[in-house]
């Protein structure tokens, strides 16, 4: 089973040379740590930034210089800063490669629900209907099941939904799914989890149509 | 050269009535602009309708004119990361219309160019496209998105000349240019303001047509909401 | 009668003070001429300048600063660069005050043809067809007939449009003239040109209400 | 960082292919790619669909393909300097499907963005608007137009780096900026190719995203149509 850096460090892995990359706020964040050096990757973030870096060193925050989630960072050379127009010309245009953010649901033919849980406090969608409505690459970095135990991999989502049909890869703490036609088809497991295990926790159908490996992390 | 400067703020936020329709700059505390938000805070105007992408936090940016009580409905996409936000808004005293980002921002965009409406494909099959027009190009869902219409547009730029040319810096550029020329009277305002003819023509970010009224800020906090930082090792 | 130098010179009345204005080719280039020195217009091009001003000194041409007629200018202190999603921006979305542009035709209810002769070469609409279904404020700037001595202001336009019922004001070489409800007012004559001289060369419908009175240029 | 750098305009044009359709920026002659126009008559590809604002004049800018009879269609908001253009065009050899620049413009940005497709009220009412959409939106008339699909974008910039980022030059800029991004690959050419890290990240006109390929031009002719002057006294 993963932890959220596990998770990260999977997703790592689907981080090609050459991409651009949007990253949510929470487990997508920690991707960035991940991604080997041995290949190009610029991030973007869509309150006007491509090519970030590392958080600045200690008295050299810019106030006028931030991410998404409104900390404070650097950028590398060749980054650029941009109006909020342009940024998500870049996201709806499908400029950036790949996309990876959290869920609360996803559904076996790929709608998302992370934005809104009727009854609580709703603090909004931000850039993520833009991200799920547009890109062609959307990996979802989650928990498998909720804090309550219950499966966060439906049949079809409860919560209001994010997008539709849109997820391709879940990365989970068990296991690695593609969402095709037929449902979420498992491609790997994490490392001591039996597809018994996954099965259980997954709600939605489930394709095992091969021996499963166990993720290589 | 048409002249746009004004000489305070309060000469810049002349006109400003209650119940009027403004468009506020900023990504989270980023850019916001500081000096206009203080004035609507003394000039007590209410019942205000506010798009902004974000509602600042409790004693700070538009955290300060919801304290006042003076802010009628928010539209932005993300807020409430501040109590009194969350307060009004589960008793019914503040009213909210989230929205996309990015159809936030073109949305001020159409403004601002002279489009009528847009097609999106953000939020199709989601309850912000309830009740919106849908439509279908090229195998793909989209939404129609109308253009806003605001009275007022304040923005904060880094350098502005008396033209109301304006140069942002960092990712305090933000919704700032897309709302330059989206509402009737944009005022724009400055850490520092220059000459015409002292800004490079070709590194103008929002030329001076855009601006109604231009003003040096006379003091900006830029507070920092997440201040993140690595060791030094 | 006013030559095109006389209508530049009329037109240049109508520009007010704090106006961004648009020139088209021909007679509205020559306007900034007449333009009174102690108010501030700026010129805008929809190439992609504003705050254009007078052309260079000969050796100072620059080959990467030109206006939409392809002429080598200058810029003012206060000056703009942009590309031309901007530039039509400022024009559709009514940044620009006032439009100055030449006809071949206008009709009384505000249409208006000057970029299309059927049978002729077509050289294309460039920018006219933005500028024209854009602005608030066209003035139209053309001699009253054409060569072969018949009304350029017409019932209806024979020549395929530019745009609809969008012109305001007209200055011919003959008179001035707004746009009505009714048909074309008569508001001015050109010095030594009487009512029946303009009545004669206009074939739409011409509304004389008043003492016309001569122009004051 | 992305490097989108290529050594010479051969390897910037490979892939293009007879029958594509190609944006190509620039105003009149002003800001185009000359280095890809000279290798697309070196290339001898024909039955190409070009968008661009003007079709150069007989012997610059796109006239060169003209005269090689490369162009099937040409699609623009003003043509005709060039006497090639118009006995072609009378001849019918050549096609032409004249929009207004500002839709011009805005089908490249459009492109660009992700929109399908957007309103305008340019060309309501005259033949341009035949077998279009019209739509009423506050008592005004609009004409839906489509978004431009592409293979390849051809823009010139004055500066470039590594990244792909790029800075333009006075009226230069002009279609540039909209056209990057706007086809499935964007190719730039630069007065001066220079390391990432040597621009200023906030005086960037397009950032590298919307750019697949960068090159320095080996030459710039930057030819001027009207040179207009005035007297020295």
């Amino acid at each position: 089973m993963l932890d959220k850096n596990g998770i990260a460090k999977r997703i790592a892995k689907e981080v090609k040379d050459g991409y651009y990359v949007n990253l949510g706020i929470g487990i997508p964040t920690l991707v960035a740590n991940y991604v080997r050096n041995d290949i190009s990757v610029e991030f973007q973030s869509e309150n006007g930034v491509l090519g970030m870096g590392p958080f600045p060193f200690e008295g050299q925050e810019d106030a006028d210089i931030i991410n998404a989630g409104k900390q404070t960072i650097t950028t590398l050379p060749g980054a650029s800063f941009f109006d909020s127009a342009t940024s998500f010309a870049m996201i709806r245009g499908r400029h950036v490669d790949l996309t990876i953010l959290g869920a609360m649901e996803v559904a076996e033919n790929g709608d998302i629900a992370n934005w809104k849980i009727p009854g609580k406090m709703v603090k909004g969608m931000g850039g993520a209907m833009d991200l799920v409505a547009s890109a062609e690459n959307i990996i979802v970095a989650m928990m498998h099941t909720n804090r309550a135990g219950k499966s966060k991999l439906l049949k079809k989502c409860t919560l209001p939904l994010t997008g539709v049909g849109c997820v391709k890869k879940i990365v989970t703490n068990l296991a690695v799914l593609e969402v095709t036609n037929e449902g979420f088809k498992l491609l790997e497991r994490a490392p001591g989890v039996t597809v018994e295990v996954i099965k259980r926790a997954t709600e939605g159908r489930l394709i095992v149509d091969r021996e499963v490996p166990e993720m290589n992390i | 050269m048409i002249r746009k400067t004004v000489d305070n703020v309060q000469d810049a936020l002349k006109g400003v009535k209650d119940g009027m329709t403004l468009m506020l700059g900023g990504f989270g505390l980023c850019g916001i602009p500081e000096n206009a938000i203080s004035e609507l805070v003394r000039l007590q105007v209410s019942g205000l309708y506010c798009i902004s992408n974000n509602a600042g936090v409790d004693d700070f940016g538009l955290g300060l004119l919801l304290q006042n009580k003076q802010i009628k409905k928010m539209i932005s996409s993300y807020v409430g990361e501040n109590d009194e936000f969350e307060r009004q808004m589960l008793s019914g005293e503040l009213e909210v219309e989230l929205t996309p980002q990015g159809t936030l921002a073109e949305k001020c965009r159409a403004a601002q160019a002279g489009f009528p409406a847009f097609y999106t494909p953000a939020g199709y099959g989601t309850e912000v496209a309830e009740g919106k027009e849908t439509r279908e190009f090229n195998g793909k869902m989209y939404v129609l998105e109308k253009a806003f219409e605001a009275d007022f547009s304040f923005v904060k730029a880094w350098k502005g000349d008396e033209a109301g040319n304006l140069i942002f810096k960092g990712t305090a550029r933000n919704f700032n240019p897309c709302m330059c020329g989206a509402a009737k009277i944009t005022v724009a305002e400055v850490e520092e303001l220059v000459p015409a003819g002292s800004l490079d023509p070709n590194e103008i970010h929002v030329p001076g047509i855009f601006v109604q009224r231009i003003f040096q800020g006379e003091k900006y906090e830029k507070r920092i909401e997440q201040r993140t930082v690595r060791p030094r090792n």
